[in-house]
């Protein structure tokens, strides 16, 4: 495999909040082409994993590279022009600013930012050119997916870290997700967390499964599927 | 022919901290107003406005005054700091400046021109108290407790040059910040120190607070000296402060009241149940002053230089008590006070002895250089 | 830049010809002349606070106290003799950079705690200014401060007026500047979620300080020119009511609007003047008129109808489960 | 024995004004932590009292306990009017913590407007008659009987609060409320009656304070303003909405006020206390209690 | 037990629920599934006197609820377990529970207590945790005891599987057929659609406002246009 160049590393991170401990030496990494998945039941630190690697936590033990460069304790607006950005659990846009205000703030401090003609085209692919001029927080929630998308696209963003990018959509949006997901993981790096486990199977390359804290084991989505525990632990019956 | 009336500013302190003074004062005025225009003399009418016990304020309100109702001499305010604001105001813009009643030196450094002021400074004040204690007891220890006013400060700063000079020790200072509520600790303090004096130069219900609080923890009523009592402040250390002292420049139970301040007191006492004392009594004195610098000079009444000039060589006396008026160069008076006794207090009125009476030079101390 | 400029354009014509006719019709009458003249500086205040709470959503109520620091260290500089414009950007960068030191503290809370931490600050200032009697000369204030020298003579009356004038236009294009240029765009990305601000690659911190340094200096600014202008300065010419008026004036006139602070300063900052002879009931009018637009127009006087429309596009149906 | 002397009245002093601070703070606290109101006017609503005490025991001639008791329960009354006419129509405001903060502004003004205009000539007289004649000597110190009731009423005030919100639902309800409004109306909880009775219990709590005052110290109109800026400072210190964190420290801001004022200077004390609140703040921007 | 008739939910000039009718008896458990702003938790919002209704009538029990405030109506049986859980994140599991039956002054409640931490018993080891910093899958688990503490003859539940693990899916699903064999009424008001069509015994199908379908569960789930849309 070598050859292969990382977009992040991730190596014995530990997290602690007080008493709890999050992530207990977690390694992960994720290379350029790839897109990773990443499941575990609730309360297993996949949000707490992407909060570390994104700079929004600074973790007790462990370091974080990208491209090479050690960047554990970066904030997460350094992580942004080193191109590794994400999207929240709970949707997150401006929702007093217009669209094209949303767009325009992701672009402001971004070295790499697209140019008008490339925006506009995004804006065709993830159908948000009509509403340019609408409060994002009147928006569908599909809608917004579609906005945290395009804000971090505009940047450039070399990996976009979705954390469970379908929660609350309909059986028809997550379908037309899916598109999107799957366009995207084209043009650039994805890391998923999703409970919806036809998202992880159709994108992932490879997921992590997380289990209290650790990460319990990786492989394709064929083989964690297949897993007693993974099965035990998180599927339940219903999946086996 | 009818004259127009000279107009006279008067900026106090109707509203804010401070407003038991402006109203006081204005109070006082008021008596000396029913006999300030006698037929066949030129009308003298004041202009009050509140200054909210705030400079800007009493300089927006002196601005107004000066421009507005062109007056042709501004007074009225009893605090130190409204009226330092607007003493700027009048020197930079030559309008004459008669203070009733406030005492930082400042207001009329050296260079002072068209300020004058009726009440002795307060640098003096404490000059004073010094002298007095002296004389009652040589080499005596003195506890000192005052706010952090200005006005308070210069008292302090009097008291401590004589004090050094005359051999008194000065043993606990302890200074409040504006805005204090409590004292027990440190009349604890003062009473584990056992001075032969303690002088309380607090201001309004804070004076209370600490008079108070060292009569709770046994401090003898004797031992107390408050630089000035007012008729309200005599009241509200009440009864139990019997015996104690405090400074004046006037009061109802002085020896050397004239007839005439004999009926302001009784009409004043009969309108306002409580006895008038020497905030009252300078702002009636004002009206009296500026009605002679009138009579004396007509064209006082329309020319600032010559109502400035005139008010500069007046000699005259207070006609409540008698007591020469007389400034120097500087715009101060000849300064003097009287320290009582307290002898009973009652409802309306108290009674209290003249125990000392002292008079100083303006300068005797360097109050200018003490106090900046 | 240009851009700005063109949007606002209008705005800034009407408001520059207002502020120099002001003074030039006034100048019959030197005490509304004067009242003209502190309405202009509080513009220059007000564009502060306009800056930092209308767009930056921040909330300090320590500005008359930075604007004081300023109009000390200018009347120091001045007595050490230094001349007025020597001492003005001195003395001005020297309180704004003393205001974001005081504010470090509290610029790393959120939100209304950030308000009443200032509020403390505030009152912190203040007793300063009344203990530290060397520097500041105590509570009794400096007075018969020297106006600033201008062509040989001293700037006085109407001349003095118009150099005032010419400070609140110069402070209302630097608003509009400010507020379309870039930095603008981040302080409102700020105000409306720092988290995902930062995320997308803003340095919240940096744009914070940045923004209350920026607002800082308006108040420094304006605050040395006060000085000389009133010719006295004390602890309670920049006491806390000074800093609860200048953001009241925002939020009166329409918070994150750019004239709703101009609107709000100029009804507001000449009232305690014009109510004089009212002095009994002018605190109880000046509360009323208070209570009375947020209750009638919560968004402010020009923000009023945008405030309310604003306030109904929230969906909290919208709203999506909050993070485990 | 001087010492001694000075030791306890340290003690003495900072509980006396420890209790009162608390007292205002755990008023203020309440009615931030349940309307989400931060009442910029609870100095104003406490030298209300004061001067109302004042005016009952001094103008009238009442026997100050009847006053006391006359003023505190006034209190619920006013508070309810307020209520109706004011306070009420922001409840459902989105950011109303600032609209609550300008409506505060405004009454502050107005009573301020008021307090100077009618009181402001007697403001150098506002003491009030001792509850109870007499001294006690603790140790050494001679405290005086009047401002020992005071100090114990204001120490059983604080308990009984205490174990209301402590022990009684209605304190649980006054936290679920502050944390998720729409789900404790849907377990039963109603939302306008704690609402309601929260900003008289905070003010009641603030009156009791200016009552206490009124009889431990004489006092002046610019009690005030720096008894709400304490106030404030207790509450952010203390963490928002925590009672407990206003008593502790409200009597931590009385100890440090009778101990610095003793032991160094009463000026430094106001410093003292102000400048430690921007040191916690940096350690601990949500407060030492925040719930 | 509770019948819904014509109820129309306005925001302003936005029509979220527009003549809705549902009616639900004694003792089933009852989904309602729909697309992504649909109204359903509008709905919820009114059962519950959240919200104000623009026309329509909701009777619970045959009583009338127009005149019934919010926090009465969990003293009629109705308990409404709302969307995002509704939990108070800064008190312990207990306090919650404490609070789940905060309307019923005379009631044995740690009898109660007792009994939601048999069905559920990670609740009973973690009585003392800040309910804000447990997991996803435990703060649903309580959010439905605090609906169960008030011992409701009906319990509304919106959108309890949003976010949680496939396997805390199936363990819900589980309790509320045991709710069922209780003898509590159940409506769930779901997206997911799979969980729904294992619980329930009738379903509506809503969208835009109004009732689209409705059915037994295999009827719903038999129809292949559905079953294609829904799942
Ligand atoms: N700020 C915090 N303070 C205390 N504990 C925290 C904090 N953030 C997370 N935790 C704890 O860390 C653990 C991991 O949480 P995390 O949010 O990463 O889970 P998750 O895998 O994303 O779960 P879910 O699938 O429910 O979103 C949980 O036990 C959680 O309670
Ligand atoms: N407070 C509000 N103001 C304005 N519109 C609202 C409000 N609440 C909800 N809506 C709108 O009403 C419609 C129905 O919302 P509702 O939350 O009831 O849908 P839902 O079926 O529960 O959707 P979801 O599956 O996303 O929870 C949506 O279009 C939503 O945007
Ligand atoms: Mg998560
Ligand atoms: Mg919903």
């Amino acid at each position: 495999m070598t050859g292969r160049v990382p977009l992040f590393e991730a190596e014995d991170i530990v997290m602690r909040f007080g008493g709890v401990v999050a992530l207990r030496k977690v390694s992960v990494t994720q290379f350029e082409g790839e897109t990773l998945g990443m499941i575990g039941p609730n309360g297993s630190g996949k949000t707490t994993f992407v909060n570390v690697v994104t700079g929004h936590l600074a973790p007790q033990e462990g370091r974080v590279r990208v491209a090479g460069a050690e960047v554990t304790r970066f904030r997460p607006h350094r992580m942004a022009a080193a191109g590794i950005t994400r999207t929240y659990q709970a949707v997150r846009v401006f929702r007093e600013l217009t669209v094209a205000d949303n767009i325009a703030t992701a672009t402001v401090d971004a070295p790499n930012r697209m140019d008008a003609d490339e925006i506009a085209a995004t804006l065709d692919w993830l159908q948000l050119g009509h509403r340019l001029n609408v409060a994002a927080g009147s928006l569908t929630l599909f809608e917004q997916r579609r906005l945290e998308i395009l804000m971090r696209l505009v940047q450039r963003a070399r990996l976009i870290m979705l954390d469970e990018p379908v929660g609350g959509l309909s059986a028809t949006e997550v379908r037309a997700m899916l598109q999107v997901l799957g366009d995207l993981r084209r043009r650039t790096g994805l890391f998923v967390i999703e409970h919806a486990m036809k998202v992880i199977r159709e994108l992932a390359d490879s997921v992590v499964v997380m289990l209290a804290g650790e990460k319990l084991m990786q492989g394709t989505p064929a083989e964690i599927l297949a897993d007693k525990r993974v099965v035990d632990q998180y599927l339940g019956r219903a999946h086996a | 022919a009818a004259q127009e009336a000279v107009k006279i500013g008067f900026v106090t302190e109707l509203t804010g901290p401070w407003s038991f003074f402006g109203t006081a004062c204005v109070a006082g005025l008021k008596f000396a107003e029913a006999t300030l225009n006698p037929p066949g003399k030129r009308k003298i009418e004041f202009i009050q406005i509140d200054n909210q016990t705030q400079p800007t304020q009493a300089v927006a309100a002196a601005r107004n005054l000066d421009i507005q109702s062109k007056v042709i001499a501004l007074s009225g305010p009893t605090s130190s700091d409204t009226a330092l604001a607007i003493y700027g105001y009048a020197e930079q813009n030559k309008v004459p400046f008669l203070v009733p009643v406030a005492a930082f030196p400042q207001l009329t450094k050296p260079g002072t021109r068209y300020s004058f002021r009726i009440e002795p400074n307060a640098a003096g004040w404490g000059y004073a108290i010094a002298e007095f204690v002296a004389q009652q007891k040589p080499g005596a220890k003195i506890a000192l407790m005052h706010s952090d006013f200005a006005l308070m400060r210069a008292i302090s700063a009097g008291l401590k040059y004589q004090a050094a000079k005359k051999g008194l020790k000065i043993e606990p200072e302890i200074v409040f910040p504006q805005g204090s509520n409590d004292a027990t600790v440190q009349a604890a303090q003062v009473l584990a120190a056992n001075p032969d004096y303690v002088v309380v130069v607090g201001a309004g219900g804070f004076d209370n607070t600490i008079t108070n609080q060292l009569l709770d923890v046994g401090i003898k009523p004797e031992k107390i000296i408050h630089p000035y009592g007012m008729a309200t402040q005599v009241k509200g250390w009440g009864k139990r402060s019997v015996g104690s002292l405090y400074g004046t420049f006037f009061d109802a139970n002085l020896d050397t009241v004239t007839a005439e301040g004999r009926k302001f007191i009784d009409d004043f006492k009969a309108q306002n149940k409580r006895l008038p004392s020497y905030v009252e009594n300078y702002c009636y004195v004002t009206s009296q002053i500026i009605r002679e610098v009138i009579d004396a000079d007509p064209k006082a009444g329309d020319d600032r230089e010559v109502f400035r000039n005139t008010l500069s060589a007046l000699k005259s006396k207070e006609v409540t008590s008698g007591i020469p008026i007389e400034f120097d160069k500087n715009g101060a008076r000849k300064e003097y006070i009287y320290f009582m006794q307290i002898q009973d207090v009652g409802e309306v009125e108290y009674k209290s002895k003249p125990v000392f009476t002292t008079t100083w030079d303006p300068e005797i101390i360097p109050v200018y250089d003490l106090v900046k | 830049m240009t851009d700005a400029l063109r949007k606002h354009g209008r705005g800034l014509v009407v408001f520059a010809a207002a502020a120099y006719a002001l003074p030039l019709l006034l100048a019959g009458n030197r005490y509304f002349a004067f009242i003209g003249g502190i309405a202009l500086l509080h513009v220059v205040w007000t564009a502060g606070m306009s800056l930092l709470y209308g767009y930056a959503g921040l909330m300090p109520l320590m500005f008359a106290g930075i604007a004081g620091i300023s109009a000390y260290a200018a009347v120091g500089l001045m007595a050490a003799g230094f001349s007025f414009w020597t001492a003005l950007p001195i003395a001005a960068l020297f309180a704004a950079l003393v205001g974001v030191g005081l504010g470090l503290p509290a610029l790393r809370l959120k939100g209304f705690y950030f308000t009443l931490c200032s509020l403390v600050i505030q009152t912190v200032i203040t007793l300063a200014f009344v203990y530290f009697v060397n520097l500041t000369n105590g509570d009794t204030g400096i007075s018969q401060i020297a106006p600033p020298a201008w062509f040989g003579g001293p700037l006085q009356g109407v001349g003095f007026d118009l150099v005032l004038a010419t400070l609140a236009v110069g402070a209302m294009v630097a608003l509009v500047l400010i507020v379309e240029a870039p930095f603008g765009r981040r302080l409102v990305a700020v105000r409306e979620d720092d988290e995902l601000a930062e995320m997308l690659g803003i340095d919240v911190v940096r744009q914070k300080l940045a923004a209350f340094f920026v607002g800082s200096l308006f108040a420094a600014v304006g605050g040395a020119f006060y000085a000389p202008y009133v010719g006295f300065v004390s602890p309670r010419s920049f006491d806390v009511l000074l800093s609860l008026n200048i953001w009241l004036m925002v939020a009166f006139g329409g918070r994150g609007t750019i004239w709703g602070a101009v609107v709000g300063t100029v009804l507001l900052a000449p009232l305690p003047f014009l109510l004089q002879d009212y002095y009994k009931v002018k605190d109880v009018i000046y509360g009323l008129l208070i209570i009375g637009v947020i209750v009638l127009l919560p968004g402010g006087i020009l923000g009023g109808l945008g405030g309310r429309a604003a306030a109904g596009t929230k969906s909290p149906g919208l709203r999506r489960k909050e993070a485990a | 024995m001087p010492t001694e002397l000075v030791l306890i009245s340290t003690l003495f002093t900072g509980l006396m004004l420890g209790v009162i601070f608390s007292l205002v703070a755990a008023g203020v606290t309440i009615i931030y932590g349940s309307i989400w109101m931060p009442n910029a006017a609870n100095g104003q609503f406490f030298l209300l009292a004061a001067l109302a005490l004042w005016s009952a025991a001094v103008s009238w001639g009442l026997h100050p306990v009847v006053a006391a008791l006359l003023v505190i329960g006034a209190s619920v009354p006013a508070s309810l009017l307020l209520e109706q006419v004011l306070i009420r129509r922001f409840y459902d405001v989105p950011n109303r913590n600032v609209s609550y903060f300008v409506l505060s502004l405004g009454i502050t003004q107005i009573l301020a407007g008021l307090f100077s205009v009618t009181y402001g000539v007697w403001s150098d007289q506002f003491q009030i008659p001792p509850l109870m004649a007499g001294i006690t000597f603790l140790g050494p110190f001679p405290v005086s009987n009047s401002r020992l009731a005071a100090l114990v009423t204001g120490v059983a005030l604080l308990a009984a609060l205490f174990a209301l919100l402590r022990y009684h639902k209605y304190g649980r309800a006054i936290r679920a409320v502050f944390q998720n409004r729409d789900a404790a109306s849907l377990r039963g909880v109603n939302v306008r009656a704690i609402y309601r009775l929260s900003f008289v219990l905070g003010n009641l709590v603030v009156a009791a304070g200016g009552v206490l005052y009124a009889f431990a110290y004489s006092f002046d109109l610019s009690v005030s303003w720096s008894m709400s800026i304490t106030a404030f400072a207790i509450m952010i210190i203390g963490g928002p909405g925590s009672v407990v964190g206003a008593v502790a420290v409200g009597m931590v801001f009385g100890f440090t006020q009778a101990i610095v004022s003793a032991f160094a200077s009463p000026t430094v004390a106001t410093f003292s206390y102000l400048g430690a609140m921007l040191l916690i703040l940096l350690m601990k921007p949500s407060g030492l209690f925040a719930r | 037990m509770l019948e819904i008739s014509s109820l129309t939910i306005r925001y302003g000039a936005f029509l979220a629920v527009d003549g809705l009718d549902i009616v639900i008896g004694k003792g089933e458990i009852v989904g309602l599934i729909g697309p992504n702003g649909a109204g359903k938790t509008s709905t919820v919002k009114a059962l519950g006197g959240l919200i104000r209704p623009a026309a329509g009538r909701i009777a619970f029990r045959g009583r009338d609820l127009a005149a019934v405030p919010a926090h009465e109506r969990i003293t009629l049986g109705l308990s409404i377990v709302p969307e995002g859980r509704g939990i108070f994140a800064r008190m312990s599991v207990e306090e919650n529970l404490l609070m789940g039956a905060y309307a019923f002054d005379g009631a044995n409640k740690a009898a109660r207590m007792r009994r939601v931490y048999d069905l559920f018993p990670i609740l009973a080891e973690r009585r003392w945790q800040a309910a804000g910093t447990m997991s996803g899958g435990q703060q649903q688990m309580l959010a439905v005891s605090m609906g169960l503490m008030a011992e409701p003859e009906m319990i509304v539940l919106d959108e309890p599987s949003l976010g949680l693990a496939p396997i805390v899916i199936e363990e819900i699903g589980k309790a509320l057929i045991r709710l069922r064999e209780a003898g509590v009424t159940v409506f769930l008001v779901e997206q997911n659609a799979t969980l729904t069509a294992d619980v329930s015994d009738r379903i509506y199908v809503m969208s835009n406002g109004t009732v689209l379908h409705h059915g037994t569960a295999e009827e719903i789930t038999r129809n292949e246009d559905m079953l294609g849309a829904l799942l």
